[in-house]
Formats: structure tokens, sequence, C-alpha cells
């Protein structure tokens, strides 16, 4: 990130009123049928959802609200539903396959469900209910019913493959507008979906920054609710309670639940809209090219994990040291290729490595195709390259660069560097030999840059088996139910205004 | 060790920082609140509140610049409960977790709970500072017998003013050593907290408890060091709550909080050269139009100067979002973020980025950061001919 | 000033005993664990001949004929390994296994007994030494199936990450972990490379880190002793590894660096020529322009450090050792330049070689691990910035850029640098199960340095 | 903090602020500044003129300049209260700031009465000696006309009100003024030509001065001067 250029960006929002765009073209593939997810917690509670909304983004949502989500029945009962239709969206999504052209030998699965949510702390949420349905006990000999195991398992799934870069499988919309919008709004303030879509399109004659203070005011985004939400959550809950006394029947529920249902639907709606309108004003944008490839990789990794489910496997709660060695050399791969797609296909997004001095832009003076030099011991034909740049560079000779137009190929090496003009004059050569595709034509106008997207060999899997230095001196716990504490009573609600000091429990 | 030394203040002084609250709410030092100001403890603004015991987070209550600090009644019903559940029945879960997690015996440990039967005034906590005093003392003194210190009560010197830390518990007599604990009701699964800061901070107030527990018994001619640098974090494990215990090393942190008690401005200094006439009164007045409440506020950072940081004021400062109203309004930097800030030694406003931007010449002063930002200007003009229009909705 | 007469012996014989009293029992623990799968890990501080001793240790076990796979993480690192065990053994097999265009230089190549065969080919025949890097000898053995060795040595093994260490382990069932805990721990190019950390499973901790995690009762020797630095540098060193105690080698006024032509020069090299007296006189200079924060690369800085190698040259820069007890002139290989940036690198490389001096090196303190020169100008990590981060707090940073040196030490910056650390350090997560906080251990790392230095400090 | 892209909100925060208060502006612009001038905004006004000058300058120069520019009065004797302010600020926390300080003479490092500058500013800039003054009224003159010659088609109003200002400081200046026409582009080769022959004067004097400086001074005395009570040289 070149500090430079988000100076640039905050002085011009500063003076337009409005937020920029960073990019021309959208990086995330969006489907034409995402699954829209909403989760509002009971305060503090991080496995508790108080009300889950679901349905297709732009169309009309579901809500399960279980009224008291502290009782394991109420809760499941609420639940299933929501359950039940996200595993026959995932095992509908992975139906139709096509034979893989190339690598590996499952084959690819045609579509992949994409979950849609407002922020990143959602996908944190989600991350924490699917640990906790995943594994659910069949306490008193009364199994959960299987949708909600499955759907821990898929919710699971989607919150780990949500730290690869560049992936499409769920998108938190905080992030996609923060990636594709420049604003006023520090990292923190970013956080909240209806600030940023307040800085990005602000009422008529009103600055992003006035639109957006009074956004972070009066829009509530969720998962976790504020004091003012809970006051009322709690009056709600403890009439339903009382009401209820005890009961979890469901034709005894149903209409005490109805209040605490339209709350949450209060709650719910704002969000579902703004989601559907930021989604579409980013799908709107033409993609890059390179989403698809991206998106290629998300729909590996979703028909693996439909398989792998399907075949009744269960997933570690804890990596393997194996895993985690692959995970992280698979995830430092996918960066450092979706940074370099970025930037090589979207001219917006090369500024920064442009100001920053990873990347050259000039003129070609000439390429002479047919330089004798010495690799090692042989004679071999190499190609210059005389560049002349719009602005002086600082290069050591040697340095390697990579010409846009063949960023999975060679790169060319830094022979000199001289002031011409306003710029320098560089000579590069083609550390390869010189075949059509690789040279630019004098007169064009490219750039080079540090970025590539081909990485050197391909790692092999690791051996299944650790080694002993590997073997930890205690076998890590297999995966076990967290839901243990699920039985016990829910717990009284007390109100800052009654205690000393309530920040003490935070 | 080095410990400051108290200072009473005159009344004189104690009139001036009653001008500055004027109608403000008050509030009294404590681990989070110090917690809170280490973040902005360079501000200068931020300085004079908390010396004058301004309760910042309640200053700008019911405008539209008071932000929601305050939490769930059910995030804080579940805190109260856990606390409970390790208290109940003579501390027996309290006593298990301490056994399993420190491997030393609490069963039959005698618990000497400090948080029932003393007044809930000054008076009181006195008191339970020097039983707490006396029961560290016992760890040379008195018989190897573990015990257990629920609410144990820390005198520290904050700002050169006596101030009362409550630590949740602390075991002494741990193989000859005092180990502090700190209870957190969120939960730890598959052995990670659901968040980092929050354990951070957890941490924190732990390692104040340590340091301060190592002041008492310096100040007693006990060595310090019988307060162990390892502490323990008590939480829920999974869903309920179900206690489990985490021992941690924490001596770089008791290193920091010992530099934070050192950096806390002196009370009596800032009294001494606050300037006359300063006051929190209008700002808090809640009766007073909110841009009133701002102007007032605008005139005082001003005069005491403010840093705004975005990063740590929105989450550890009640004067954030009213900074931030200021900052924007005069076109400070500040606003967009440390990173910006950073990018323009020299220049002042954005607006003037922004016609740096656009091709103003640049003073020598400014010159420096003008050049990259006018480049930046150029190259993104090329990249992005026209700023892509999106509909607007009408306000 | 050091201008005192050579001692007798330029060595101070009760650290080398202490130090060869901990390298035997090394040995021995070794020897005892073979044909366990059971290590011993040598913890150094910079510069303690970590690599005459690997080498060393590798005769040994070689004349027990034992079969040795040797590994660092870095093909520069595995290089000059077999250099070092060519040097004392020469004509001792070493087979060099190596990724394409990294051969060894032409001169080591022609020495006898040095080959450089294809892993299929180290593989037939069986070769009792093979030499490589962590990955490549990772890949050969995944391969094709390289391995079944009595012992693996891993040198630099702080900077090896777990996620490498897993399939070079498997090699051989022995292994003795060398490394220097004072240095850069592994990174990694993501935005948040913390997920695993605190856990066992962690692929970003060091290999010695992984090894002591799962198997506590693992033989951990410290070396007390450090023969690259002198005494004059080895303060500073030690706020790099507490805990861990070690004397320099040679005795005071053992070494010396002697400019022949005096300064100060003109009016524009004043500084520059003070700054050199002052680092030839103490062995260090911490040079500072004026206060305010800049970018990273700096182009002030820059050209003040280009003044300061070219002047260093043009003064005649002379030095003396223990081993070569007359005077030598100091070549520009035998200087180097860290940096924190790669841009700063560039920057000065361009400089550098505008001004013909190629020879000196440019590198990030990343890549300078493990290497020695005799004058190193390095360029502070907080030099000019606005605020401090983990990055440049680093106090594995600031060691490595420290403790190249064997005569002097001129680290450069800027006024306004030591107040950043005025006030109280930032709030830092927690991990559980990870004690060390890179933030607040290198915020009081980087304060000793600044006081140790503050004696030295030049103002340009 | 002019410009002149189109679109309701582009004119300088304080004039959009006015605008906010006097025109039925919808509610959701919040006024820009405290309405009232306070020694407040002062500063920050003060501190963005100073920046703009880009050397030091006397008090009457920043206070038309302010005038000009921002149409803010300012009152030159509320500037000493304001450095007043300012060192308190700067003794009673770690905050750092830019603050506005004093320009210091060469000799024995005194504040000179009425010439201000900003603490970010190297100190070699802050220094005054036998030269300096009238380089950086140069200096001044010749960032005035340039910015009068960039904001006189992007802002008539201000640029009309700078004109006068940059007039006035070019008078003393040989050649920068034909009669009465003022000419940006005459005023600053007038004014770049002059400075040309003080520089290789000016230039190492700082730089020596700067060098002593930095050896002798605290920080603190780095930014505001020494106190050493010399006749005629009075503390403010």
């Amino acid at each position: 990130m070149s500090t430079a250029l988000e100076a640039f960006f905050a002085g011009r929002v500063h003076e337009g009123g409005r937020a920029l765009r960073r990019t021309t073209l959208r990086h995330t593939h969006l489907t034409d049928s995402p699954f829209g997810i909403v989760v509002w917690r009971l305060g503090g509670e991080r496995f508790r959802a108080a009300a889950v909304a679901w349905g297709p983004i732009g169309g009309q949502f579901q809500l399960a609200v279980a009224g008291e989500p502290r009782n394991r029945d109420l809760y499941f009962a609420a639940l299933t539903p929501f359950a039940a239709d996200l595993c026959a969206a995932v095992r509908g999504a992975a139906a139709h396959r096509v034979a893989r052209q190339r690598g590996s030998r499952t084959d690819l699965p045609v579509n992949a469900l994409q979950l849609v949510v407002a922020n990143r702390s959602t996908v944190g949420a989600l991350g924490l209910l699917g640990r906790y349905l995943a594994y659910l006990s069949d306490r008193g000999g009364v199994a959960p019913d299987p949708h909600l195991l499955e759907a821990g398992k898929h919710l699971r799934f989607y919150t780990r493959h949500a730290r690869v870069p560049g992936q499409a499988l769920i998108v938190p919309l905080d992030r996609l507008l923060a990636d594709h919008w420049a604003t006023l709004l520090s990292p923190l303030e970013q956080a909240n979906l209806a600030v940023l879509d307040a800085q990005i399109e602000p009422p008529r004659g009103v600055h992003a920054f006035d639109a957006s203070t009074r956004a972070e005011r009066e829009a509530h985004i969720g998962p976790e609710p504020t004091e003012d939400i809970d006051r009322l959550t709690t009056e709600l809950v403890q009439t339903f309670n009382r009401r209820r006394a005890g009961s979890v029947d469901r034709r005894t529920v149903a209409p005490l639940v109805a209040p605490i249902v339209e709350h949450y639907r209060r709650l719910v709606e704002p969000v579902w809209d703004l989601m559907a309108r930021t989604f579409a004003r980013e799908q709107a944008l033409p993609a890059a090219p390179s989403v698809t490839r991206r998106f290629e990789v998300d729909r590996e990794a979703f028909g693996q994990h439909v398989d792998w489910i399907a075949g009744g496997g269960r997933y570690r709660t804890i990596d393997t040291p194996r895993q985690a060695a692959m995970t992280l050399r698979r995830l430092e791969e996918a960066q450092s290729r979706y940074e370099a797609e970025r930037a090589i296909e979207d001219p917006a997004c090369m500024v920064p490595f442009l100001l920053d001095g990873d990347a050259i832009r000039g003129t070609v003076e000439k390429v002479h195709d047919n330089h004798r030099t010495v690799a090692r011991v042989r004679i071999v034909q190499r190609a210059l390259l005389t560049l002349d740049t719009d602005h002086p560079v600082v290069l050591p000779v040697g340095k390697k660069l990579w010409w846009t137009a063949t960023a999975h190929d060679a790169p060319w090496e830094v022979v000199s560097v001289s002031p011409q003009g306003d710029g320098s004059r560089v000579v590069l050569m083609l550390t390869t030999a010189p075949r059509a595709g690789r040279l630019p034509t004098a007169g064009a106008r490219i750039t080079l840059s540090t970025l590539r997207t081909r990485s050197d060999g391909f790692p092999l899997p690791l051996a299944p088996t650790p080694p002993w230095t590997h073997q930890p001196a205690t076998t890590p716990p297999a995966p076990e139910p967290i839901d243990a504490g699920d039985a016990e009573a829910p717990l009284p609600a007390v109100d800052g205004s009654a205690v000393a000091d309530p920040e003490a429990y935070r | 060790m080095a410990r400051q030394k108290k200072s009473k203040l005159t009344t004189a002084q104690n009139e001036v920082l009653a001008v500055v609250r004027g109608r403000a709410r008050t509030t009294r030092p404590n681990v989070r609140r110090l917690a809170a100001f280490a973040n902005v403890h360079t501000c200068p603004t931020a300085a004079v509140a908390f010396a004058a015991g301004v309760d910042t987070n309640r200053v700008f209550t019911s405008s539209r610049f008071e932000m929601p600090f305050g939490q769930s009644p059910f995030a804080i019903g579940r805190g109260i409960a856990f606390e409970q559940l390790l208290r109940q029945h003579g501390h027996a879960e309290l006593r298990r977790v301490l056994t399993d997690g420190l491997g030393v015996d609490f069963s039959i440990a005698p618990i000497e709970n400090l948080r029932e039967g003393y007044q809930p005034n000054r008076i009181g906590l006195t008191m339970r500072a020097s039983v707490t005093k006396n029961r560290m003392r016992e760890i040379i003194t008195g018989p190897p017998r573990p015990i257990i210190l629920d609410g144990a009560v820390l005198l520290a010197e904050v700002g050169g003013l006596r101030a009362f830390f409550e630590a949740d518990e602390m075991a002494i007599g741990v193989g000859g050593a005092i180990i502090v604990g700190e209870n957190k009701s969120w939960p730890i699964v598959d052995g990670r907290p659901a968040d980092e800061d929050a354990l951070g901070s957890a941490l924190d107030q732990a390692a104040t408890y340590a340091l301060l527990g190592r002041y008492t018994l310096d100040a007693i001619g006990v060595d310090p060091d019988h307060v162990s640098g390892e502490v323990v974090i008590v939480t829920p494990r999974n869903t309920g709550l179900t206690p489990v215990l985490h021992r941690q090393r924490v001596d770089g942190r008791i290193k920091r909080i010992e530099r934070l008690l050192g950096s806390v401005p002196k009370v009596a200094e800032i009294a001494n050269d606050i300037p006359a006439d300063l006051t929190f009164d209008t700002v808090a007045d809640e009766t007073a139009p909110e841009d009133a409440r701002l102007e007032s506020f605008a005139s005082i950072t001003e005069r005491l100067g403010k840093t705004y940081d975005p990063g740590s004021c929105l989450t550890s400062c009640g004067l954030a979002w009213a900074c931030r109203q200021c900052a924007f309004s005069a076109g400070d930097p500040a606003v967009a973020g440390e990173v910006v800030a950073r990018a323009l030694p020299g220049v002042v406003t954005l607006g003037r980025v922004a016609e740096l931007s656009h091709g103003a010449p640049p003073s020598p002063a400014e010159a420096p950061a003008a050049g990259p930002i006018a480049r930046a200007g150029r190259l993104y003009g090329e990249a992005v001919p026209v700023a892509t229009p999106s509909r607007r909705r009408s306000a | 000033m050091t201008r005192t007469p050579v001692a007798p012996s330029p060595f101070d014989d009760a650290v080398l005993a202490a130090a060869d009293t901990v390298q035997q029992e090394i040995r021995r623990d070794l020897l005892d664990r073979i044909g366990r799968e059971a290590a011993v890990v040598a913890a150094a501080p910079a510069g303690a001949g970590k690599s005459h001793f690997v080498a060393d240790t590798i005769g040994m076990l070689r004349g027990k004929g034992h079969r040795v796979a040797v590994v660092a993480p870095t093909n520069e690192q595995v290089h000059s390994l077999v250099e070092r065990i060519t040097d004392l053994h020469p004509g001792l097999p070493v087979a060099f296994v190596h990724a394409q265009g990294r051969d060894l230089s032409p001169t080591i190549a022609a020495r006898p007994g040095v080959s450089q065969p294809s892993a299929r080919d180290a593989r037939d025949h069986r070769e009792s030494l093979v030499a490589a890097t962590v990955d490549k000898l990772a890949d050969a053995h995944l391969r094709d199936g390289l391995g079944d060795f009595d012992v693996l040595v891993i040198d630099e093994a702080y900077q090896a990450d777990a996620a490498r260490y897993y399939t070079a382990a498997a090699v051989a069932p022995t292994h003795l972990l060398v490394g220097d805990s004072g240095q850069l721990d592994p990174f990694s190019t993501l935005d948040d490379p913390t997920f695993w950390r605190g856990g066992s499973e962690d692929p970003l901790q060091t290999a010695v880190g992984v090894l002591l995690r799962n198997h506590p009762t693992t033989a951990l020797h410290r070396l007390p002793i450090t023969r690259r630095l002198d005494q004059r540098a080895v303060p500073v060193a030690r706020s790099f590894y507490p805990g861990h105690h070690f004397d320099a080698a040679v005795v005071d006024g053992a070494r010396e660096l002697r400019l022949d032509r005096p300064g100060p020069g003109t009016r524009g090299f004043a500084t520059v020529d003070r700054a050199l007296d002052e680092a030839a006189a103490s062995g260090w200079a911490h040079v500072t322009l004026p206060g305010g924060s800049v970018l990273t690369a700096d182009p002030a800085t820059a050209d003040l450090i280009l003044h300061l190698v070219t002047r260093l040259l043009e003064r005649g820069a002379r030095s003396r050792y223990e081993e070569k007890k007359d005077f030598h002139p100091v070549r520009p290989a035998a200087i180097a330049i860290g940096v924190s940036h790669n841009d700063q690198k560039d920057l000065l490389r361009a400089l550098l070689d505008d001004a013909g001096l190629n020879g000196i090196a440019v590198d990030t303190a990343n890549r300078l691990q493990g290497l020695t020169y005799e004058v190193i100008v390095a360029w502070h990590p907080l030099a000019g910035a606005a605020v401090t981060d983990a990055f440049h707090l680093d106090p594995g940073r600031l060691c490595v850029l420290l403790t190249r040196h064997q005569q002097a030490c001129i680290v450069v910056g800027r006024d306004s640098d030591r107040a950043l650390l005025d006030g109280v350090p930032p709030a830092t997560p927690g991990y559980l199960g990870w004690d060390p906080d890179p933030v607040l251990d290198g915020w009081d790392a980087h304060e000793s340095v600044f006081d140790l230095l503050e004696p030295h400090r030049v103002i340009a | 903090m002019a410009s002149t892209t189109s679109g309701p909100l582009d004119r300088p925060a304080r004039q959009k602020k006015k605008a906010a208060r006097s025109t039925e502006r919808t509610q959701d612009v919040v006024p820009l500044r405290p309405t009232k001038r306070g020694s407040g905004s002062a500063r920050q006004t003060v501190t963005a003129a100073l920046s703009e000058i880009g050397v030091p300058a006397r008090t009457r120069v920043v206070a038309d300049y302010c005038e000009a520019r921002f149409g803010e009065e300012i009152d030159t004797r509320a500037l000493s209260a304001l450095r007043r302010d300012e060192r308190r600020a700067w003794a009673s926390s770690s905050w750092r700031p830019t603050y506005v300080v004093p320009a210091l003479e060469g000799r024995f490092f005194q504040p000179i009465r009425g010439l201000i500058a900003l603490s970010d500013w190297p100190i070699e800039r802050r220094l005054i000696g036998p030269w300096s003054e009238r380089a950086d009224h140069l200096a001044a003159t010749l960032q005035l006309a340039r910015q009068l010659s960039w904001l006189s088609d992007r802002d008539a109003a201000v640029a009309e009100r700078l004109a006068s200002i940059v007039a006035s400081m070019a008078r003393s200046i040989p050649g920068a003024i034909d009669g009465t026409s003022v000419e940006p582009s005459r005023i600053a080769n007038a004014a770049q030509s002059e400075l040309g022959e003080l520089a290789p004067h000016d230039g190492p004097w700082r730089q020596e001065a700067a060098a002593r400086a930095r050896q002798q001074l605290s920080q603190e005395e780095q930014l505001w001067g020494t106190t050493v009570m010399v006749l005629g040289a009075e503390e403010q």
C-alpha cells in the first residue's frame, strides 16, 4: 500500500464529498444466486444466534427466531429450517459437475454456493455457530436433527475458506467495499457496512463524512447487539419466558414468540436491503479476467468439501502440523498471485506499485532481439529492451522485473539506468530466449513490475505421518462436542445501570 | 523498583479541578480506565480530563456525539453469573480450577473474601488494602500454606494520587510465589480465544495487579519478585460456563504498565498550569444545544491541544466522536487514520492535499510530501479517467 | 582510544575454555543419541563460530562413519558451510545438492571432494555427506527419496520454520540444531499469519521452537562465546539475548581499525570524518541527521551512508586482527550496508554502483543473517519513522544489523528516532501458549541499544 | 483550500460551513467550525498559512495571508497568546504535533519577536542569520506569487485579495513590479534571481548554525529558543 496514494484519496474524498473507486474492475466473483445470511446474537453469548435471516440476495428473507436461544430445544427447533435450506442449497450447487481439463482427479462442480454476509464479524459468528453445531452430542439419547450437524460442517468449511486471499465463496460485504472504494474512514470504521455505504453514496448535498457519522449512530448491522437493542430484547425475552412457563412445545410457544420475531425483523430488514443494494452496486462493475480462475479454485475446494461431507467425513478442530504447513503455503501462494493479478489487470491497482517504485512505466524506445551474451558457459541469444520512463526511476543493475503482458513468463533484468528527459532511460535484458510474444514493440507504452503470476515449481504434498519432531508430546484432543454447557439454565440479564462497574464484565 | 510518592492536592488545586469538571460526571481511575488512558495518553485534552476525574464516556450524554460504549444486559448478566459460579459453595469451582491449573492443592485452602463485610467506600477499600498487604506478607513470614484472596485491593499512585485497584483473585503460596488471577466470561474454544485483543487486555489487567502487588511487597521490605511474572486467566470453556485456567507470562506487559504509571501526568502539575476558566461544564450540559457543546469542546481542545487517532481513540475515549468532528471540520488528515497523517509531513489540511494533487505549487515546507501526492493524482487520473459515476439516492 | 599494544595472547583463554566445554557436551550428547529419534540444540549468540563448530562436528561424525545431511535456510549459507567443511577437512567428500542456477562458486566447486550431483544421483550413490538448503533437501526427499541418513545437522535453525523442518526432519532420526536465537524469526507474507500462533501446529514457529514444544526434555546447550564481536560490541549484543550469558573470545585491543589519512577533510565531510574516527576508536558510531519523519527510502540518509563508505575507503582504512596481527587494508568486500526495506536497498545499490563501489554489499537484515563483515553501516530501522510498529521494532532485525561486524558498526538515523520510544508502547493482543511479544520486547531492546549508543553519538 | 471541480461540496471547508450556516443547507451538514473564532481556529489557520508560505514570516504577513486566503481575521496580539498556549501544550505532554514556534537568531538562539515558524521544519529553516530574513522574504514572495498565479484561474476572489499582499511584498524587490500591474511570473522571476545571489551565503550559514544548535541545545531549546537574557532581547 502506498501512503502517498492513501493521502491523495483522503484529500480528494474530503474535497469531493464522496468515496472514490480504488479499482476500475471488480476483483471478486459475484454469482447470480448468492445466499445471504444475517445473524443477530444475544449480547455476550457467542454461540447463541438469537435471530438468523437467510435467503437469496435481493429477494425475500426467512427469519428464524428461537425466543430463548439459550434453551436447546427452542434453539434447535428455530435453527433447523435454516440448516435444512443451507444444506439443500449447498448440495444443489454441488450436484452438477464437469470433468476437469487438467490436474486433480475430482470433477469440478459447475457452480458453488456463494454466501454473502454483511461483515467479517458475521463470518466469525458463523464460524463459532458452525463449530457448535458440527459436533453436537446427542444428549439424553436424543439425536439432534442431522441438518444441524451438516449445516455446522458447511459453516465451518466456509469460514475457514474465508482466509484464502481473493476467495469468493463467502463474501463479507464490508471487505468487498473497502477493497473497491477509498473513503475517509480509518480501518476500524470500515468494519461497519452502513458507514461505508454512506460514504460511497451519500444523500444528495450531504458530505460523505456527515452521512457516515449519521449512519454510524443510526444503523445497526450486528451480529453483536448494542446495549439499547438488548434492553428491548431483555424485556421481550423475560416476558416470553414468563408466559411459556418452561414450555418448549411448538404450539404453545409459537404465538408467544411473535413479538420477539417482530423485534428482530425490524433489525434485519434494513441490513438485508443494505446488503442487496451494496451487492448490486459492486456486481454492476465489470469483472476482472482472473476472477474466473480464482472462483475455479473456490469451486474445487467446494466440491472436495461436499464430497468429504457426503462420505461422512469430519473436520479436525485443530490443524495437524501437516495441514497447517500446507495451508500456510497455499495461502501465501494465493495471496501473492491475487495481488499480482489485481495490479496487472487493473490500471488503478498498479498505481501504488508505480508510486512505491515496484513498477516502472514508459515508452519502448527500441527492442534489440539478437543480443549475444554468455550464460554460465555458452553463448546465448537474448533481447535488449530500451525503455524511456515517464518518471525518474531508481533501479539497481540486475534487478528483475516482469513485463505485465508476460507476468507468467521469464523476467527482464536491469542492465543500465541513465537520466533521460523528465524520466530515465532503462535498458533491460530478457532472461530467456527472445520468442514472439515475449517482446514488446517499439513505441508501445508498457509497464514492468516486480509482480508475477507464476511461482517456481509446484510444491509436493507432505508426508501424511509427521516426523517425530512434529508429534506433540500429548496428542491434541479429537474433535469434541462443545455443547455441554447448553443444558444450563438461561442466565439472568443485568442492566448496566444496575451495577457499580459494568466495564468489569467486558 | 521506583515508586512514585503520592502527594495531596491543595485546596486551590482541588478547586481548579472542580471548575474543570463543572457539571461533567466524574469517575475514579481503575484498571480499565488506566488501560483506556494508555491508548490516548499522548492527548493533552484526554490527560486533563483523566486528571480531573471527568468521565469522558458520559461528557456528551444525550448528544449525537455520545458513543455507544454500553453493554448488553445479557453480556453483563453472563459476566456476573460467571463470577458467582466461581464463588458459590465456598468457592468450590475456583478451588478446583486453581488446583487443576496450578498443581497446588487449594481444595482446603483458606479463602479471604474481601468482597464482603467491608464498606463500599474508601474506608472499606483502605481496610481491604491493608488486609491484602498483611496476607501477602505471610508469603515469607507465615506458614507455607496456600491462601486465596478474593477481591484483593492494591494501592497505586496514579498521577501522584492514591488509587485503589481491585484484583479478581490472588493465589498466595504457589511454590513460594503469589499468582494473580483475572476472570473473563468469554469462552475459550479448542484452546483459542474468540478475540486476541480481549485476551491481550485481560493479560494487561492481570499484569497491572502483578505490578501493584510487587510495589506492595517492595513497600513492606519484601522481595517484590515473590509476585510471579506469570498470571492466570480464568474463562469458561466452550459453551456454558465451566471454568478453565490458562497460565501466561506477562513480564513484557508488566514493564509496559510500569511505564504507563510513570507517564500518567501529575494531577497537581496539571491543576497548576491549566488555563483558568477552562471547563467541561458547557460540554457536559445536557440542556445546552449540541453545537454549543461541540463548540465549547472545540475551544478546549484548541487550547490544550489534542491528538486524534481513530485507531486508538474510537475504542478508548468517549470524546472521540466529537474529536473526529473537530478534526474533520479543520480538514485534519488525522480523520482518515494514522497512515494518511503519516504520509503528510509539512502539509496541514486535507483541503491542501487536494490542491497539491491538482498541481498547486508547493511551498518549501510542503515540497517533500507534495511530489508523491501530485504524482498519485496524475497516475490515478490516467487509470480512472472519469470517476465512475454511481446512482445517487436523494436525501 | 584503544591504541594499547597487542596483548601476548589475543584470546581470552577462560572464555575459550568455557566454550570448549559446552561444545564437548554437545558432541557427547549427540553421539549418545545416534540411532535414536532424539535431538540436541545448540543456541548461540551472534558470531559464536557456529559454522566452524558445525563443520568440525560434521568431520567428527564422518570420522565415525555416520551418514550426515547438513542444511541451512538459504543457498548463501549452505555455500559457506561447504567452504568451511572443505577448509577444515580438505578432500572430505561433500555433495552439494542444489536447485537450478544455485551452483557453488567455481573456486569452491573445484575443491577436491566437492561434487554437485542431482538429488537422484546423490541417492543412488548413497552420498554420505550431503549439503543442501532445507527446502531443496525436503524436495529431494519427497521427489527422489533422498534420505536414510544417520544425522541431520541444521544450521541457522532459528530461521528455519516448522513447516520446512517438517519434511527435512524425516531424512534422519537424530538431529543437531544449531542456531542464533537473537535473529529474525521466520516470517510470512500473509496479512495475518497469527492464525496458528500459540498452537503446537504453528508452521511459523522456528524449527527449535517446534522441537522444544513437542519434546521439552530435549538437550539444550548455550554457547557462552562470541568470536565475531569483540568486547566493545558485546554489551549491545547482550540486549538481544536475555538470560544467555556470553563473552568475547578476543581480549580488548586484539583488533584495531586505523584510518591512515587524517580527517576531518573538507567541511562537507566534517561529520562523516567525525563518525569514522569515533567508529575506529570505539567500534561504534551513531550518526544522526536532523529530526523529522521522512520516507523509508530517504535520499539524505542514503547520501550520508554513501559518503561514509566512500570516505572510509578514501582514508585508507586498515585493520588488524587476532589472527592476522599486522595491518591490512579494509577492502570493499569487507564492508556491508544493512537496511530494513528493499527500496532502501535498491536506492543504495544504485548509488554505490554509480560510485563504482559494486564490491560493497547492501542487503536487508533477513539476507544478512549469519554473515560477517569487518565494518557495517546500519540504516537504523526506526530512522525518520513517524510511528513505531511491530515490523520496525522487531528486536531480531536490529540484532542482525548490529552484530555482523568484527571491527566497527556505524548506525545511521535521525535525532528524533529516540523520542519514538517516549511514552507507552501500544496495547498488544494475546495468544494462549505463546509468551513472547515482539512489540514489547523490541521496545525494550531498542531503548537499551539507544542508551548504549548515546556515548558514540555523532550529530550530522 | 479552494478547488474548482464541480459539485456542491467542493468549496473550501470554511466557506462551505458559512454556507451551511447562512443558506438553508440540509441539516446533515454540521458546521465545519465553531461559529465564533476563538484562539482555537487561529491555531489551525496560522499553521495552515505558515505551511503554505513555507518559511519563517512576520506575524503581520501571516495575518494578512490568513485573511486573504481563508477569510479569517487574525489578531496579531492573539498570536502571542497562542504561542504561550502552544508552549504549555508542548511542556505538558508527549504530544508532538506541529506547533507555531518563534524563529531563532543564530548567535544565542534566542526567539525573535514577531517572526514565526512551524516546529516540524528542520531547524536550519527556523534560524535567522545575516542574509536569512531577506532570503525568507524572497522565498515567501516567490511562493505566494506562484500560489497567486495558480489560484487566479481557480478562485478569483481569493486571488484578488492575495494579489495586494504579493504586490506589497514585491515592492522591495528590484524589477518585481512594473508600474502598478501585478504579474506573478515577473515577481517570481525577480525574487528567484535575487534569491539566487543570496543562497550561496545564506545556505552555508544556516547549515553551520544548525549544526551548532543541534550540538548545544536541548530539544525544547531547539524549538522555543534559549532563555538567556541578553540586553534588548526578551522572552516572549
